[in-house]
């Protein structure tokens, strides 16, 4: 049974210099609560792996402009004004990642992989550092897995065994995140009473180890 | 007789739709490519696949269909046809890579005689990051680029790329308000010239060589 | 849309020595019309990649006992007492593959990737013939993707799109393999009018090119 | 005192129940494993995970509860308890792989000193195939070999494993009917002695060399 916190006591889990995930893709599926909470400590210096940095004022997009963000490892930037900013005065390191790769890497990191051979980045910039592995003639470029010390994800929906759901697309990295992290907090907008079906859960409870009540059924 | 932007866009836009065929799985960066949707054949149905994880991507929201948990890869709310469904970032760039996208359309900032695309990066100016745009390039069984054939003048189709690359010899078709091109392995061919332009005009504002074969 | 055909229409998908990938694990969630239609058939020489090769004459155990399989590439065999037969008189070629490692592989060709690195296998004789890779000082196999001519699933749930869905322990393969595969077949346990919701789709229609109706809803 | 086969069984089963803490997530081998769920501790909880995709796998069906799509690895109708799900196995797999299982008990052909386990191929004899064993064996955080301790009479429990390995170096306790074993870095450790046998029965029927350091 995992534990159900408040964003408050979800705080206590994060310290200085962390690789932090955080799913969503733009403003869709985005953990909310626990970053509000977390721009009110000193806490700084985190690396960010997320699909992109959000908007500069909204949710993900406020741990860029408040400064806590030392690096991010995402596959895009253009949507925050302060990332760009930041990163042009070379006050925050960028380390830009084809979107596919990066999804392909955080969950090698989960599956207890390696790491894979993707085709993709080959002949472009991305190739520079990486493994160059040749397979039945054609080369790939070996992406190692990515890992964190917390991932925080959104669900639409979570039991109290932690099993989560999701409604249209919300899914995108929040799926994978809770494979790769040591402790892994989920944003569920429904908190459920009763346990999802066997059928219909997407990410299993055993992923999962805290849950917030969204308060999308009116609980908190 | 000069095209306004809006004219213009309209024009590569409708040219694009005519590459579809019936049940094609379909990805289209966003802003022009996504307009080829407005101007399908009869009887040409096809399934739009967003890279944030839609399959089956339909209009945009109204109050009517309103749903702040779908949308497109540019954040921007969208509904989903009948038969569509949501998938994880994962799926969805392994629905590209794994060739089960038949055709892509993506804009450039530059594009080459040997197929290079640049469309990510303009380095000290401009880097909003690749998103999903290298994984969808190097899969799609069929690369479009759909793009004004010049940028304030100057020449978009090159020799050679300069600007860092998306995918190296990936691109199949270019189609801009002037021409459509087809990229072989000898290289660009003229396809077809645009009735608002002319071969005087393409020849001038083309950097890269190319062969005249119109269909 | 997909097509919907009966298994006598799908056998003429099939060649002598083609790859063919059969979902099903055991006896669960396993196809089963269109193998009865094809050992009818003088058809043979196919290469099997499936989970096991399952009883002796049940479902895609009978393809076995029917000699219409050269070359199995799978996980188990020690259930079908006839794949045993014939493997130890060398009638059979068997190339027995960790589960997860099988599983990966096929996954590895639908997702475009030039293959996986596992540390399943190190140290036995699955290493063999199989390129090694250091990544941060750790060993891995190799493992590169599989694909296949056709292949035949099982789903609880079809739409008229192809959309699959599962109930309970049927998911096994029959989720990996459409991806991976030039001819998607699959059996419907229930065909249903309806599309399936877009949150409850296991596998997108876009993967599947034919249906055949499994008959649960007495529609044939 | 001799015990039956059945007693043998139960003997090692419940030793192995006293492994698990509440909340573990378990992969239990078919045969002897699969019964330490049946000897488990008050107030210890354990999710089971079936390699075929189940997670929660809760007891064996009956008239009320049967359903021929939901099974364990071994084929046999199984209910999941409130809270477990399916999954494909692709998933199962990973959450093998990737260290998401707390506890894997397997049966062996043979183990030895070094960790090393042998339990998917007799050569010219027997081979089932290793199913997913390897994975199991490689990812798990806790590996426990339970088994007899001997087979007709011969040890299991080797200096070095002579069948072909399931994995190398990963076996962390050896449950028998006779003793607990740990295999620790330094080589096997003997922490227990079964009321059933004694320390020279133990250094008669095992051939690897061990340090007795009881518990």
């Amino acid at each position: 049974m995992v534990k159900i916190i408040t964003p408050h006591e979800a705080v206590q889990f994060f310290s200085n210099n962390q690789t932090i995930m955080i799913g969503g893709f733009l403003n869709c599926g985005v953990p909310e609560l626990v970053i509000d909470e977390l721009i009110k400590t000193s806490l700084s210096g985190f690396t960010l792996i997320s699909n992109d940095t959000g908007e500069a004022y909204k949710n993900r997009g406020k741990l860029i402009c408040t400064g806590k963000i030392k690096k991010a490892i995402v596959s895009h930037i253009g949507t925050n004004s302060e990332t760009v900013r930041l990163y042009n005065e070379g006050k925050i390191e960028v380390d830009l990642q084809p979107q596919g790769s990066l999804a392909e890497r955080i969950r090698a990191d989960g599956a207890g992989l390696g790491g894979i051979l993707t085709p993709v980045g080959i002949g472009t910039e991305i190739e520079k550092g990486k493994q160059k592995i040749m397979v039945n003639n054609k080369q790939y470029l070996l992406e190692t897995p990515l890992h964190a010390d917390i991932a925080l994800v959104y669900a639409t929906y979570a039991d109290k065994f932690g099993n989560l759901a999701f409604h249209g697309s919300t899914r995108n990295f929040n799926v994978l995140m809770p494979m790769a992290a040591d402790v892994v907090i989920v944003e569920a907008e429904h908190l459920i009473d009763e346990p999802l079906s066997p059928d219909e859960v997407v990410v299993p409870g055993i992923f999962v180890d805290y849950l917030i009540d969204g308060g999308a059924n009116g609980a908190d | 007789m000069e095209l306004t932007k809006e004219q213009t866009h309209e024009l590569i836009a409708r040219r694009v739709a005519q590459e579809f065929c019936d049940g094609d799985v379909v990805t289209l960066g966003i802003g022009l490519p996504t307009k080829a949707v407005s101007y399908l054949p009869e009887n040409i149905n096809i399934i739009v696949q967003s890279e944030n994880g839609v399959l089956g991507v339909g209009t945009y929201q109204d109050e009517t269909t309103s749903d702040v948990h779908i949308t497109n890869a540019g954040g921007v709310g969208v509904t989903i046809n009948p038969g569509g469904c949501c998938v994880d970032s994962l799926m969805s760039f392994a629905m590209m890579r794994g060739g089960h996208i038949d055709v892509t359309v993506l804009g450039a900032l530059q594009v080459d005689a040997e197929g290079n695309l640049a469309n990510w990066c303009i380095p000290g100016k401009f880097t909003p990051g690749m998103g999903g745009a290298m994984d969808l390039v190097v899969g799609t069984k069929r690369l479009i680029v759909a793009m004004e054939h010049t940028a304030k003048g100057a020449p978009k189709i090159l020799k050679k790329c300069t600007l860092p690359l998306t995918a190296a010899h990936k691109v199949n078709m270019i189609i801009t308000e002037k021409a459509v091109f087809e990229i072989l392995p000898r290289g660009l061919v003229l396809r077809e010239i645009s009735p608002y332009s002319s071969l005087e005009d393409i020849r001038l504002t083309t950097d890269a060589d190319f062969e005249v074969e119109l269909r």
